[in-house]
């Protein structure tokens, strides 16, 4: 099967969870206490009946739900997401909006976790049983015993306040109006807290998949058919066993994707990092439906995009499927 | 002659907690230029390990304990490492059992053989692939040009064994270790790879030190044969001798463990058939999704045969031949397409689930598998009694009747309270046949029975199996893949190939007089048929 | 009754400090939660108020002392029997866009475009007759009857004058201009990058010489308490507004050099939290037990620990910075005796009390934790709800709680800010801004009605001491305190706050020392 | 058993781990005879650090309740969610599983596309959902989490089935003439338990850690000491007493790493086929 056939095939697949999906939060959402009119009229701070009658006509949520829900799916099946009542504007603009500070947040977490833990989990089985090995897999573990917000909070207090080394949140510095190689530098002192944030639980397990998948291959056949040729420990290494170890840990980083888009909710709520995952929290209090909505949408379609990325990569690697 | 390769006093020790303190104890032999030799012993023995001794491939946790292997002048187990890997490839190339984990399934081939050229940093790329397709060529792999760019998994079995020989052949050795190569293979593509070791060392004058556990290799190819067990050499000399006349006891019966060709006389099939199947068919498909296409193998193309009550009829064939799921079909663990398995009458493949269920108490199993084939967590007693309990035996009779059972397969009736891992896996096969007779079944369909087992074992429990059913009159269907095995103990034997029966009849008259030119080529490559 | 008050020489005395203003510089101040919306006119979420309010202008601004200060209109007159308000505009003034603002504006803003969108203004614009614009540079509001607190509804937050040559004959709620706001404001909207800042920029063409003085101002949204308060620390921005740190950080912020606070700028909202109780049901329907539930709370430590000493325990529901406010009440110390007593003589079965604590952040929820401590204590059973922000709303109005914390704004008269929370015709379900209680006393009801429209100051406030000392002994709602937000910000930031409502309309004044 | 226990007793990491989870159960259970009164009693001034005043060795949170209390009553909280929610994933997880990589075919299909649905949704913001529209309480905030959680137990147990249902001795007992139920659960399911039970170990420790984190986000149930609870009550004075949530950082923290110490531990002990060598 080709590759170009094989995304088809899942991203065929994807459309129909992601309507499913929709389907599912959509009453999920509206079975949560309150709503939109609610809220906004007690940030007004004050409101009576006919304030929040008048805003759930302009939400239209004055109509049956079976009546919105059909509006709503309709409306996602010609990908317009709808409008935010919270934030007054097309959710799709919203979404749009934020979207890159999160692809650019989880991304780099991703990459950044996925080159470590590799690095770190192969340096670990070098050394198996030896110093080494056991202060990389005793921080390993730590870092994932460690709950992300901690993290966040710790490295906060440690490298922006005391030390000044990194800002301590935003997307960058607002106003300074940098170009070219400057504003790329100021971008990344941005995002050097949160994405090691995020990244460093899935460092650890990276890592720890790498480590004991490098273990295991290591005690295939073919790697003694290499050393029986002669090759050095290095090129067995490299050549041999890093890309057979690796494609349990690419399967695994697929089937993390979930949590990954998932952490960022977090991430982002404590380095004010202006990307989709806060504003899912931020519409959740707010009973923002179609922008929860949108949200949900758009961070499953992430969660597939991530499958899908790891599938490539699994059969770039894996020439047998 | 002069020796290529003198081993002297070698003792590998294995690590605390293991079996017996040493793999090999006061080994001592020598590999001369230009011949075979061959280690023979059942497992460990401790050949392989006295093989990856020399390779500098022990596993982490046994090492040299003394000794001496004096190659080209150098003690080779004295060697710094970073020597002994530049020997590695070069000057010893070394094959391996499986070829199917033998080589990186995610390397092309053609690199897998040119990587040998760069790690002794031996010509240019471009001559590395010239001496690659020379290589491919060499070892009778066809299409070099499509070889050398091919994943492991796109290549049969045999073809992986010629490109592993191509690579420990790429710097033209002086010495080639084959550790057990063809003992993975069907027994065509064995006699073929025997015959290319064989080819290869002629040509390049290489010794060869060749470890198997089988007595008919070593008749077909050795030149000298040293016979280990439990780590001692326990005898060597020329092939001739060690097979015409052993010295050593346990040489003896392991040559006497091997099934002889002589073929029983026919007894003439006279009872009415138990089992009765006609035009059987099997076609697996892969199920294809949406844009996958749908991929089939036909297993079983229109098998007919009958068993007789009290007969052995023998099912050969090679792998892949659908002679595995012939016997799976018959007892729907497999479910047929179409055709009838008529047991007494009735079909099997008719029934329902409901009545499949006390129905399958009359069809029994013997596998293969000794350490797959009882639940791990179970004890033995269980396993011989929950089948009869779930067909309405009474326990304490279903109890008493598994004890009498252990000691029927010469088993210690104290066993049933054990658990499956306090067994060898000879004992296990025991435990396996008490558990098929535990059902009182009218046919016994036993499924390479022996073929995990060492010769020695083998032969015993072919002993347990044909005293049983000559004494109980059992109907018995014994699937193998060795014609050995199948002339010694069957009445008939059925062949078969790519699903097809080729042919059938009393096992003198197939094997001795075989009509269909598949079945002579199998009795042609069965190895030491010579001797 | 007060009589041609012509306050523009007042200002020019107290709004302008002796030194001279340094021009220029940049100001960022902390925005929390993001608004959903800067038209002032639709949107009232206090952060919409905090950044629309420079960039809409009403007609009057009022001092830390809630007296009326010129804005849009340079001066005012009312009529000696009250029921005439004629408000001179400046001339020189134009919309964001160069259009001139005219009187034609207000009118339209107020009579048609507010009356329609602003709950808090409809209801004060029920005592109003006519509004008119005799001419391009006067307004004429006249009313039905007197009232009172009417010269105080004309605050940026509640009465926005909006463009009326955009907005007439729209669709308010979705005329596109909603997302790109032009008032006639001192700053002037120039982008808002979602979840990041808005940032507005410097109005050239305003009408007071010399004003505003900062070039640019950036609005940062950073929606971690903590966050914001490194944010601060690190000179990322300038002012906290109150309320965007926890109370804990407080102390330590304004410990740090070079840094000041203040607790000004609240004075119109005087910010009073309380404890609906349910009158309707329950163990709290009954007046004895909601002493019971006054002795046993410690206001005290409340106000000491949690708010840091920061505010006042509220005795009345009338705040003590709002107009017409008396100490002459019954008053609740901290008594567990007297609460025992009290809850003894309800005859209190044990049955728990759910208390519902306000969604918004870790110091309102540590006080529904002291609280159900404080209640523990004297031998009340009380369960916290959990709850977010929808869910707090939905269930005060569904009347769904026991005990239900709040904070309400005053809006410098009990006839705006206190009134709605006790009169039985604002008894209806919906809505957690009316009276969510369910607090029935037709006494009570009939004085705050005479008491709005009461013509002389002197008879209001007999009416609504009478009001108060009733209340207090019915206790309704749980008065809690008087809560201070301090707004805190550097030194070298000056005239942020010198309005009643501070930072939402503080900007036209405020400079940087260079 | 006895070489089980062997076997764990080899892994040092594993000892220690176990000691650490002894420890923490013991203060779980024996809480209330430690500390009688409600943790969330305030009982002395605000704001003191550990090891300054005698009788509160913890010193006191915001509100002057007793740090050591909280700690060891938010013991049992989160060990509870930890392994209710863990229960309750498994009972969701290891049926599905069992009966996909049983039965094959259609159920099969279903089951994982079921599953997969699940693993599309970012777990931790459909834990938040879930918990805001059941509001929070402890049963709520568990069932939140194993929702969330059951997954990857399904993937493992059916891939466990499809490997073990392929066994001769499955075979045997299908002759044996048992029925479907009882093969899968009398013989195939026992020999998946090593696995799972590792499994379920590593998953009593991310139930907690989710729990710490709904409740830093402020979805914990107010009524109930915890310590994600204190953790996020503290995180507003991080700065200034930054040992209230260091504290039941630490907690967390120990607790985690003692499961998945212990995690490890089984791992070897019921897998030694896998066991790392060189121990």
């Amino acid at each position: 099967m080709t590759l170009a056939a094989a995304i088809f095939g899942r991203a065929a697949k994807a459309l129909i969870t992601l309507l499913l999906i929709v389907i599912l939060n959509f009453f999920l959402i509206h079975a949560a206490p309150g709503d939109p009119a609610m809220v906004m009229a007690g940030e007004a701070g004050a409101a009576d009946e006919q304030f929040i009658q008048q805003l759930r006509e302009q939400f239209g949520l004055d109509q049956p739900l079976y009546v919105q829900f059909w509006n709503y799916v309709s409306g996602v099946l010609q990908l317009d997401l709808g409008y935010s009542y919270r934030q007054q504007m097309p959710v799709l603009d919203l979404i749009l909006d934020r979207l890159p500070a999160t692809l650019l947040l989880t991304l780099t977490a991703f990459g950044m976790s996925l080159l470590l833990g590799v690095v770190f989990g192969m340096a670990a089985a070098a050394r198996q049983g030896k110093w080494g090995d056991s202060a990389i897999t005793s921080m390993a573990l730590l870092f994932y015993a460690t709950p992300l917000f901690w993290v966040a909070l710790m490295a906060v207090v440690l490298f922006s306040v005391k030390l000044g080394w990194f800002p301590a949140f935003g997307y960058g510095t607002v106003g300074a109006d940098l170009s070219g190689f400057e504003m790329v530098l100021d971008r990344l002192r941005h995002l050097f807290l949160p994405a090691l944030t995020l990244g460093l639980f899935f460092m650890a397990v990276y890592l720890r998949m790498t480590r004991s998948s490098v273990l295991e291959v290591s005690q295939m056949d073919f790697v003694k058919t290499a050393r029986s040729k002669g090759l050095t420990e290095g090129t067995i290494r490299r050549r041999h066993i890093l890309r057979n170890a690796l494609l349990p840990v690419v399967t695994l980083a697929g089937l993390q994707a979930g949590q990954l888009v998932g952490g960022a909710v977090l991430t982002e709520t404590v380095f004010a990092w202006p990307g989709i995952g806060r504003l899912m929290f931020e519409s959740l209090t707010a009973r923002d439906y179609n922008t929860l909505l949108g949200v949900f949408l758009v961070s499953a379609a992430m969660v597939i995009a991530f499958n899908i990325i790891t599938d490539i990569v699994y059969r770039l690697i894996d020439p047998r499927i | 002659m002069e020796p290529v390769l003198s081993i002297r006093n070698l003792a590998i020790s294995l690590p605390p907690g293991a079996d017996r303190d040493y793999a090999v104890q006061n080994v001592e032999f020598d590999l001369n230029a230009g011949e075979i030799l061959c280690v023979v012993g059942e497992s460990g023995s401790g050949k392989s390990m006295t093989a990856n001794a020399l390779m500098g491939l022990l596993p982490d946790q046994v090492a040299v304990a003394q000794g001496s292997a004096i190659f080209e002048g150098r003690d080779l187990l004295a060697l710094p490492d970073t020597e002994r890997r530049k020997l590695r490839g070069d000057r010893i190339g070394m094959i391996f059992q499986e070829p199917m984990t033998a080589l990186n399934p995610l390397m092309r081939i053609g690199d897998q053989i040119t990587e040998v050229f760069e790690a002794h940093n031996r010509h240019t790329p471009t001559e590395r692939r010239e001496k690659a397709l020379a290589l491919i060529q060499e070892v009778g792999l066809p299409d070099p040009e499509k070889i050398i760019r091919a994943y492991p998994f796109q290549l049969s079995g045999g073809q992986r064994q010629r490109a592993m020989i191509a690579m420990a052949l790429a710097l033209d050795p002086a010495i080639l270790i084959a550790d057990e190569p063809t003992t993975a293979l069907d027994v065509t593509t064995q006699a073929q790879i025997l015959d290319l070791i064989k080819t290869i060392q002629q040509r390049h004058g290489m010794a060869v030190m060749f470890i198997t556990h089988d007595f008919g290799v070593v008749a077909e190819i050795a030149d000298r044969v040293i016979v280990m067990r439990y780590g001692d050499i326990v005898e060597q000399g020329s092939a001739d001798d060690v097979l015409t006349t052993p010295q050593h006891a346990y040489t003896q019966a392991l040559l006497a463990a091997i099934p002889t060709d002589s073929v029983p006389t026919p007894v003439p099939v006279t009872s009415a058939p138990v089992l009765e199947v006609r035009d059987l068919r099997k076609t697996f498909v892969t199920s294809g999704g949406m844009f996958k296409p749908k991929r089939s193998v036909t297993a079983i193309d229109g098998v007919s045969f009958t068993i007789a009550r009290g007969e052995v009829l023998g099912i050969v064939g090679e792998s892949g031949s659908g002679k595995s799921t012939v016997g799976r079909a018959i007892v729907r663990l497999v479910e047929a397409d179409s055709g009838e398995v008529i047991l007494d009458g009735q079909d099997m493949n008719s029934l329902t689930a409901a009545e499949l269920r006390s129905a399958r108490r009359r069809v029994q199993m013997i596998f293969q598998d000794p350490y797959a084939s009882l639940n791990p967590r179970k004890k033995i007693l269980h396993a011989l009694s929950e089948g009869p309990i779930v067909q309405g035996v009474p326990k304490a009779q279903a109890y008493a009747r598994a004890r009498e059972l252990l000691e029927i397969v010469e088993l210690d009736a104290g066993a049933a309270d054990r658990y499956p891992h306090e067994f060898s896996g000879g004992q296990r096969q025991r435990i396996g046949i008490a558990r098929a007779l535990a059902m009182d079944p009218d046919l016994i369909i036993a499924d390479e029975a022996v073929s995990a087992l060492d010769v020695s074992i083998q032969a015993q429990v072919l002993d347990l199996l044909r005293d049983l059913q000559k004494r109980l009159n059992l109907s018995l269907m014994f699937i193998t893949h060795d014609m050995r095995v199948a002339a010694q103990l069957c009445d008939r034997v059925a062949v078969m190939q790519h699903g097809k029966l080729v042919e059938i009849g009393p096992v003198s008259e197939v094997f001795l007089t075989p009509k269909a030119d598949y079945t002579r080529s199998l009795l042609a490559a069965v190895p030491g048929t010579d001797w | 009754m007060r009589n041609l008050v012509t306050a523009s020489l007042l200002t020019v005395a107290m709004g302008l400090p002796a030194a001279a203003q340094d021009s220029g510089g940049r100001l960022d101040i902390v925005l929390q939660p993001e608004p959903p919306s800067l038209m002032l006119g639709m949107v009232q979420n206090a952060p919409t108020q905090l950044v629309a309010g420079d960039i809409f202008e009403s007609l009057l601004r009022y001092d830390t002392d809630l007296n009326p200060q010129p804005s849009l209109a340079k001066s005012w007159e009312i009529s000696e029997d009250a029921l005439t308000y004629t408000f001179k505009l400046h001339e020189d003034v134009k919309w964001h866009d160069g259009e001139p603002f005219t009187s034609a504006d207000v009118v339209f803003a107020v009579d048609k475009l507010l009356r329609e969108t602003n709950p808090r203004l409809r209801v004060s614009l029920e005592h109003v007759e006519s509004i008119t614009a005799p001419d391009d540079h006067t307004v004429v509001f006249q009313l039905k009857n007197p009232f009172g607190p009417f010269i105080g509804v004309f605050e940026a937050g509640t009465m926005p004058i909006l463009p009326k040559h955009i907005y007439e004959g729209t669709d308010y709620l979705n005329n596109p201009a909603n997302n790109t706001p032009i008032g006639t404001g001192p700053y002037k909207f120039n982008e808002w990058e979602k979840g990041n800042y808005i940032h507005l920029v410097k109005n050239e063409d305003y009408y007071l010489d010399d004003q505003p003085y900062l070039d640019e101002v950036y609005y940062r949204i950073i929606p971690d308490a903590a966050s914001r308060a490194v944010a601060f620390e690190n000179g990322e921005v300038d002012v906290l507004p109150g309320g965007s740190v926890e109370n804990w950080d407080v102390k330590r912020l304004v410990e740090m050099d070079g840094v000041c606070s203040t607790g000004k700028g609240w004075e119109y909202f005087a910010p009073h939290a309380m404890a609906w109780m349910n009158n309707r049901e329950g163990p709290t329907a009954d007046k004895n037990f909601r002493k019971a539930v006054m002795y046993a709370m410690d206001r005290e430590f409340v106000r000491d620990v949690i708010w840091n000493g920061f505010g006042k325990v509220a005795t009345s529901p009338v705040s003590s910075k709002t107009n017409f406010y008396t100490d002459d009440t019954i008053m609740y110390d901290h008594n567990a005796e007297k609460a025992e007593e009290m809850l003894a003589a309800s005859g209190y079965d044990g049955e728990e009390v759910r208390i519902l604590p306000l969604p918004y952040g870790e110091t309102w929820q540590r006080w529904a934790e002291a609280m159900k401590q404080n209640l523990d204590e004297v031998g009340i059973n009380s369960t916290v709800v959990a709850t977010d922000v929808a869910g707090w709303n939905q269930k005060q109005s569904d009347w769904d709680f026991d005990i239900a914390f709040t904070y309400l704004y005053q809006y410098g008269d009990p006839a705006l800010g206190v009134s709605r929370s006790y009169l039985s015709s604002n008894i209806e379900k919906g809505s957690p801004w009316n009276n969510v209680a369910g607090y029935v006393n037709e006494e009570v009801d009939a004085m705050f009605d005479e008491a709005a429209v009461a013509a002389t100051p002197e008879a209001r406030q007999e009416l609504y001491t009478k009001i108060q000392q009733q209340l207090v002994d019915d206790v309704p709602v749980a008065w809690l305190l008087e809560i201070e937000f301090p707004t805190i910000y550097r030194c070298e930031v000056k005239d942020l706050v010198t309005t009643a409502i501070g930072v939402n309309d503080g900007l036209r004044d405020a400079w940087i020392e260079q | 058993m006895m070489d089980f226990l062997k076997r764990f007793s080899r892994n040092r990491g594993a000892v220690i781990g176990a000691l650490i989870l002894i420890t923490v159960i013991l203060l779980a259970v024996f809480a209330p005879l430690i500390y009688p009164d409600s943790p969330w009693k305030m009982v002395q001034r605000p704001f003191l650090p550990p090891f300054s005043t005698e009788g509160f060795p913890l010193g006191t949170d915001t509100l002057g309740r007793d740090v050591a209390a909280g700690l060891v009553h938010g013991a049992r909280v989160s060990l509870i969610v930890g392994l209710v929610s863990t229960l309750v994933a498994l009972l969701i997880g290891v049926p599905l599983g069992a009966f996909a990589g049983f039965y094959g075919g259609l159920i099969d299909d279903g089951a994982m596309r079921f599953t997969e649905f699940f693993q599309t949704i970012p777990n931790f913001a459909l834990a938040i959902v879930l918990v805001a529209i059941l509001e929070p309480t402890l049963p709520t905030i568990t069932l939140a989490i194993a929702i969330v959680s059951w997954p990857p137990v399904a993937r493992l147990v059916r891939a466990e089935v499809l490997s073990l249902r392929k066994r001769e001795f499955v075979d045997a007992a299908r002759l044996a003439g048992l029925s479907n139920s009882r093969i899968l659960f009398g013989h195939v399911l026992p020999n998946a338990m090593s696995p799972i039970i590792v499994m379920a170990s590593l998953m009593v420790a991310t139930a907690i850690l989710l729990e710490s984190s709904l409740s830093f986000l402020g979805l914990g149930d107010p009524n109930i000491m915890s310590w994600g609870y204190m953790i996020g009550a503290a995180r507003t004075v991080i700065r200034s007493a930054w040992w209230l949530s260091f504290i039941p950082g630490v907690a967390i923290l120990l607790t985690v790493l003692a499961l998945n110490l212990i995690g490890e531990g089984l791992n070897d002990a019921l897998n030694p086929r896998l066991a790392r060598k060189g121990r």
